[in-house]
């Protein structure tokens, strides 16, 4: 099992390496077939350990070699593999290879394509590090590898200077967050003398709660950076410039989810906080409503869905801040799999009419589009949460665990699924449905995406139909859950009656037709409402202002200032200055030098004067 | 077993063999030129096996080995003392590096010559401080340094670079006045505790002891030295100056390695021999440090060009290192060490780079530059990989030596470390700014023909990213060999350090 | 009062007279010729004082190397140089330099001799710190310098033969005619 | 009995002042140079005088050097002279000020 764990790993930095070196003398298609073969070879490989997994069913630490030994810190890189490390590498690599497959359509004709596809397995490789770590410190390499790449790929039209903003902006946004891991591997180390995870999980009850209580916010910290939530939410929105394959694939399916999943991977040293968790919890349920009424009022499609992302991200880390971590896995895999479909979707629309991303300049679509269009009506009805597909039970789970443990939250989130159908029916009217507006910039036949493109939308549509069963809670056990469960601290214990739970998932399912039936007949038949899109909410809620009134400016003043002020007119003028005045004041001295020698055989005389007069007086005295 | 002392006899005087070779043969400047590389290959070689075959447990010897100790003058306390030890062995290898890939590099044939002369001899200088086991030798060398610098400055500078030049060894000379009358207390203190003859011995100074006010201003005197060296705020304004000033190789070997002797010499002695003083001075080093990595962070981002803006990214690279050096914990200054090593790859690798911008378009000021990925794609990947790299990137050098900083001054000093952690921010920030103004957006008609790396520039910068990757996955060999010597000195300074 | 031997006192006399004569005869006249005439008189006056106090060998040295050698270059130098005629005595150009230098020396000296007054080492009794030995008048005087010369000084000695040897190189060198560098141009 | 070294000492004092006085006034570099030689023969004959009272024949030695000294210094001092009087046509000493600051 090590071997083939090891191969996970393997198989995308291999890619990588072929790409790179090779990289001149591959064609654009070849470079693709080897990133795709790749990362193909990846979700094999994990498969494989999959099933032995299910033999064995126990976890297994991988050591490989000693990376950095220092003092009382020992870090080895190693693997952990264990289900929840099992769970992430299968949905990262199946979506990974159904979207390099994708990317290999999308990006045809790109003179980058190499360099595509160089960063996308460099991603996939990062990403698997993280989530295969057995230790924090590797999975921080896996944690900033995959900024790294997410900067490359949202900058990857460096011509374009809002692309290259954006790049820069995810990845400060990212490192913010970045001070959170950090601090909280400081704290771990300074307490528990360890970075392994297993060490740290059997030594986590001798935390004080004060300092667990930290830890876990450090952590949310961290969270809060790569997942994009409620206060380092609004670099996702920006890093919509990069390709949509990479918004797919980094920014819906599987980067954002790492906070998640460093969460869930520390469970047990949230249990240690309830503080910390309902911390987590609150801030969750901002973000999901936050971001959902921030989609309501977005023109471009696929800001909408990086709002859409956003907000279901805040779904899963209010699962987690209530310790409901099977469902927010569940959750987490479900929106990857609809949120990449309608990515993917929004991908072959925008393709389709040759990089037009404003939804006022759509409309009609559907009978252009005779793939995306059924394919993106089921993504659509999947994040609506329609039963009885992927999102209406991954959703449900985590309300239901919600209803359990506060009603107030619960009550939010119940409020977060009516915004979330209807902003995704406003955006699927105005694409698919209505006059054909793109007429008046667009000028030729929209058309259906080539075949390596639509085949990934066909079978992420068949997993958001199917992936409900996953975990179906009447089956005899939850499946997923259970399969998961050993990597959990403590499992919440949801123990509603039968009763409860249908008329908790009757309220779900009337949550969305709400939604859905309040955004066709405001949405039907107008493309543009500045009553219905609030320009506070199309400004993010002016997150951006804030940020650029409290910090940014004052941040480019003081650089401004310590710059010129600072640095030329005190430190350096105080050195300039004290160099001056020596050299103004040797002048005066050297004009003792008369170039007499005469004067100077005197002054000698003179000096030996007072020495023989000292003398005197001493003796004398 | 203790190692022949005849290998680090070589090292220190094959460079100045090599320089009086050059010099010679300065009218026929390839033969030179091909001394100078020679030598310098000779050295890395060396320096090499000397790093490799170090033992770090000869008995007695507290981390030191290939142990060479001669008394020149008993009255002037002057000696001949060469040993290693895992801190300064990786500095010895750094010196031979920095120099070969300068002169393979940052190629001028202006009067080469006498150019490669003064290189070498820069070379032998630094060899001599970081090899030196006894402090008047360490100080003479650290001053004999600043004659090449001060020549190299001067003839093969820029327009400024005599005005440069003399910023910089003004700046140099008096703090090292301060340093000498450090260095003559102490070795007077020991005759005067031990008798015997004046010596200044390493490890016969460590013996001394000094009051507690004393040693704090001992410890001013060694700092005051150090820290215009390093840099260190505020004690830093010679260095944009110098560094936009000098030729190539020059600065280079001036960002890369001199800013090295800054560090090490407060580790090695104002650290080292001064434990009485380590409790007051410690808050003001570390603020010293957290500033000069905020600071150097914030005005980078309003430096003119790219060279400006290296100076105070080194600023704010060695502030992390100071940081690490007065932690007071094992792990973070085995940190700051192997940061030393690494910052100092990192840099030749990025001078280097700067240099050839500077062949292709004469100045480097970033208002002009812009849309430089389209037409130098390698460049730039080299270049994003540097700047990964010394952002602290997982998985590249810088990191591992960031890192155990961190962490390890978060042991002692935990607010210290939390305030330097924003520099992780900020050093993001400063580099993505440069970045994206040097080589995204549009490119403009005259930078859209600049031809990229050509494999020659490539051969000697390529190196340097192979080794940054490889130190970045396996610092183990390196963080190994450091371990004893930190430890030792370390448990001499605060042994309650040891387990931070 | 200590009645001293007559003749040492009229030896000292006529010593202190003709050095103390020569010495101001430098310093006054104005003819640089005569200038060095006085100074073989002071000079002739120091080997008196040389011979008084038991120096004979020095006394002898004094007189061949001051007055033949040293003088004979001085006369020398300014027949060469032919500036006897217009030596005059100008007025002094730099302020205050006459009465400082006056005040200067005349401080010096009166207070060296007024330690000298007040030193209790300058008894009179001859003393026997060296190996208790007395220094011999005559040939004796010869025998004991040479052998502190060539035994504890030898070193020393040598070394001045090195710096006169040097001297004489440094003089022909200056001394002499500047000619054009084969291969240069005159400027 | 002798006269005491004393009253030699306090002839070399008066020599000495003799000559530092002329040193300091005159302008001529001959001159001057005849000073420094009253000075030293002052020196000389303290060293002398110290030599009688001390029975320690290393005052004359000393004596011996200062001789050798001065006359390389004489030489080396008129050579120059002479090589200045080429250039300037004089032995002033005060028309040699070059080095004033």
């Amino acid at each position: 099992m090590a071997h083939v764990a090891l191969l996970i790993v393997l198989f995308p930095l291999l890619g990588f390496a072929l790409v790179l070196f090779n990289g001149s003398e591959l064609s654009e298609r070849g470079a693709g077939i080897v990133a795709t073969t790749a990362v193909f070879g990846s979700f094999v490989a994990t498969l494989v350990t999959f099933y032995l997994y299910l033999h064995h069913e126990t976890a297994v630490t991988i050591h490989l070699f000693n990376w950095i030994s220092a003092g009382t810190l020992q870090v080895p890189a190693g693997l952990y593999v264990d289900p929840l490390a099992l769970t992430m590498c299968l949905f990262v690599t199946g979506i990974s290879t159904l979207i390099h497959l994708y990317s290999m359509g999308y990006m045809a004709g790109d003179r980058d394509v190499c360099k595509f596809f160089l960063y996308l397995n460099l991603f996939v490789f990062s990403m698997l590090v993280l989530v295969l770590s057995d230790n924090l410190l590797q999975t921080f390499v896996g944690w900033e590898g995959v900024g790294a790449c997410s900067y490359w790929l949202v900058s990857y039209y460096f011509d374009r200077d809002s692309a290259a903003s954006a790049g820069k902006k995810a990845f400060l946004y990212n490192r913010v967050g970045d001070i959170g891991l950090l601090a909280a591997m400081f704290l771990l180390f300074n307490h528990l003398h360890t970075l392994t995870y297993t060490t740290i999980f059997s030594l986590a009850s001798t935390l004080s709660p004060t300092t667990a209580t930290l830890i876990v916010l450090a952590l949310l910290l961290a969270a809060t950076g790569k997942s994009a939530q409620i206060p380092l939410f609004n670099w996702l929105p920006d890093a919509m410039e990069g390709p949509t394959p990479v918004s797919a694939l980094i920014h819906a399916a599987t980067m954002v989810t790492a906070g998640v999943f460093l969460l869930v991977r520390m469970s047990p040293v949230l249990a240690l906080s309830a503080n910390g968790r309902a911390t987590i919890a609150v801030i969750g349920g901002l973000t999901a409503f936050v971001a959902a009424t921030i989609a309501t009022a977005q023109k471009d499609i696929k800001k909408v869905l990086a709002f859409s992302t956003v907000s279901q991200i805040g779904y899963m880390v209010l699962a987690v801040g209530v310790g409901a971590y099977g469902a927010a896995l569940f959750l987490m895999i479900a929106h990857a799999f609809f949120k990449a479909l309608l990515f993917l979707g929004s991908g072959s629309v925008i393709h389709s009419l040759h990089g037009e991303q404003d939804m006022r300049r759509m409309g009609g679509l559907a009978k252009y589009l005779p793939l995306t269009f059924p394919t993106f009506l089921i993504g659509w009805l999947t994040i609506s949460g329609v039963p009885p597909l992927a999102g209406f039970w991954a959703k449900g789970a985590v309300l239901t665990s919600l209803y359990a443990l506060n009603k107030a939250l619960y009550a939010l989130g119940l409020l977060t699924a009516i915004l979330t159908a209807y902003y995704m029916t406003r955006l699927f009217v105005l694409t698919f449905r209505g006059n054909e507006r793109f007429r008046e910039s667009f000028h030729g036949e929209p058309h259906e995406s080539p075949w390596v493109m639509t085949v990934p939308l066909v079978i992420l549509a068949a997993l958001s139909v199917l992936g409900g069963l996953l975990d179906l809670p009447w089956l005899h056990q939850h499946t997923l859950e259970t399969f998961l469960s050993p990597s959990f601290a403590t499992t919440a214990v949801v123990a509603q009656s039968s009763g409860l739970q249908i008329s908790l998932a009757v309220a779900d399912v009337i949550a969305a037709v709400i939604g859905l039936l309040a955004a066709f007949s405001l949405w039907r038949d107008r493309h543009e409402n500045p009553r219905l899109e609030k320009s506070f909410f199309e400004q993010v809620w002016h997150w951006d202002d804030a940020y650029d009134a409290t910090i940014g400016r004052p941040l480019t003043s003081l650089a401004a200032f310590s710059g010129t002020v600072i640095e030329e007119r005190v430190i350096d003028a105080a050195v300039m200055g004290s160099a001056s005045r020596m050299r103004r004041s040797s002048e005066g001295l050297s004009k003792l030098q008369s170039g007499f020698v005469r004067h100077y055989a005197l002054a000698m005389v003179l000096g030996v004067a007072v020495i023989v007069v000292y003398l005197v007086a001493k003796v004398g005295s | 077993m203790m190692h022949s002392s005849v290998w680090l006899s070589l090292l220190l005087l094959l460079p100045f063999v090599g320089a009086a070779v050059a010099l010679v043969l300065r009218r026929r400047q390839g033969a030179a030129y091909l001394v100078a590389v020679v030598t310098s290959a000779i050295e890395v070689a060396l320096s090499l096996f000397v790093a490799f075959s170090y033992k770090s447990t000869v008995a007695g010897a507290q981390g030191f080995d290939f142990a060479v100790r001669h008394v020149l003058s008993n009255p002037l306390g002057l000696a001949y003392d060469l040993a290693v030890d895992g801190i300064s062995i990786w500095l010895v290898v750094l010196t031979a590096v920095t120099v070969l890939f300068a002169l393979l590099g940052a190629r001028d044939r202006r009067d080469e010559g006498s150019y490669v002369a003064w290189q070498l001899l820069l070379l032998g200088c630094s060899m001599g401080c970081f090899l030196a086991h006894d402090l008047l030798e360490f100080f003479i060398f650290f001053d004999l340094i600043l004659l090449p610098c001060y020549f190299m400055l001067t003839r093969w500078g820029g327009l400024q670079g005599r005005a440069a030049a003399m910023k910089f060894f003004l700046y140099t000379f008096l703090g090292s006045a301060f340093m000498l009358v450090a260095i003559i207390y102490l070795g007077v203190t020991h005759v005067h505790e031990f008798g015997g003859a004046l010596t200044f011995a390493y490890g016969a100074i460590g013996q001394t002891t000094t009051s507690h006010v004393v040693s704090i201003w001992l410890f001013a005197g060694f700092a005051v030295a150090f820290a215009v060296k390093a840099p260190i705020w505020p004690l830093h304004t010679w260095s944009p100056s110098t560094y936009e000033q000098a030729p190539a190789a020059a600065g280079v070997e001036m960002s890369a390695l001199l800013s090295k002797l800054g560090t090490y010499g407060l580790l090695r002695f104002a650290v080292g021999l001064l434990p009485a003083a380590q409790s007051t001075v410690r808050p003001v080093m570390l603020t010293l440090a957290i500033i000069s990595i905020l600071y150097g962070a914030l005005v980078a981002c309003t430096a003119k060009n790219l060279r400006t803006f290296i100076a105070y990214s080194s600023l704010s690279q060695m502030g992390f290192i100071t940081l690490g050096v007065m932690s007071g914990s094992v792990i973070g200054t085995q940190g700051a060490v192997f940061l030393m090593l690494n910052h100092g790859l990192i840099t030749i690798g990025i001078f280097l780079l700067v240099g050839y911008l500077e062949r292709r378009r004469a100045n480097v000021t970033i208002a002009e530059l812009g849309g430089l990925q389209r037409p130098m794609p390698v460049y730039a990947g080299i270049f994003t990989l540097l700047m990964l790299a010394t952002m602290g990137l997982p998985g590249l050098s810088g990191f591992v030596g960031e890192y155990l900083i961190l962490i390890g001054t978060f042991g002692t000093h935990a607010w210290w470390a939390l305030a330097a952690t924003l520099g992780v921010v900020a050093s993001a920030a400063y580099w993505l700014w440069a970045y994206q103004r040097s080589f995204h957006g549009a490119v403009d008609a005259t930078n859209a023909e600049l031809p990229d790396v050509s494999s020659r520039e490539r051969a000697a910068v390529v190196p340097m990213v192979v080794l940054i990757v490889v130190l970045g996955v396996f610092p183990g060999p390196v963080l190994s060999r450091i371990s004893t010597a930190v430890t030792a000195l370390v448990t001499h300074v605060s042994p309650s350090g040891v387990s931070k | 009062m200590i009645a001293y031997a007559f003749p040492s006192l009229a030896v000292f006399v006529v010593c202190a007279l003709m050095t103390l004569g020569g010495a101001l005869g430098v310093l006054l006249v104005r003819n640089p010729v005569h200038a060095a005439l006085s100074l073989i008189l002071s000079l002739f006056g120091v080997a008196l004082g040389f011979l008084a106090q038991q120096a004979d060998f020095l006394a002898a040295v004094e007189i061949i190397v001051y007055a033949g050698a040293i003088v004979v270059l001085f006369l020398f130098v300014i027949m060469f140089l032919g500036i006897d005629r217009h030596s005059h005595r100008e007025v002094e150009p730099l302020a205050g330099q006459r009465f400082l230098a006056a005040l200067g020396v005349g401080i010096v000296v009166l207070g060296v001799i007024a330690l000298i007054a007040s030193s209790h080492w300058v008894s009179g009794v001859p003393s026997v710190s060296t190996n208790g030995v007395p220094l011999a008048p005559g040939s004796g005087n010869i025998t004991q310098i040479g052998d502190a010369v060539f035994t504890t000084y030898l070193i020393a000695f040598e070394a001045t033969g090195a710096l006169l040897l040097i001297a004489v190189i440094g003089a022909v060198n200056l001394a002499r005619k500047e000619r054009p560098r084969v291969g240069e141009e005159v400027a | 009995m002798n006269v005491p070294a004393a009253w030699y000492l306090v002839l070399a004092a008066l020599l000495f002042g003799v000559g530092c006085f002329g040193f300091l006034t005159r302008r001529s570099a001959i001159i001057m140079f005849m000073c420094i030689e009253l000075m030293l023969n002052a020196v000389n004959l303290t060293f002398v005088s110290f030599a009688r009272t001390l029975s320690d024949v290393g005052g004359q030695v000393s004596v011996f050097f200062v001789m050798v000294v001065a006359a390389a210094e004489v030489t080396v001092g008129l050579g120059i002279v002479v090589a200045v009087f080429r250039r300037r046509t004089s032995t002033s000493v005060d028309e040699l000020s070059e080095l004033k600051g």
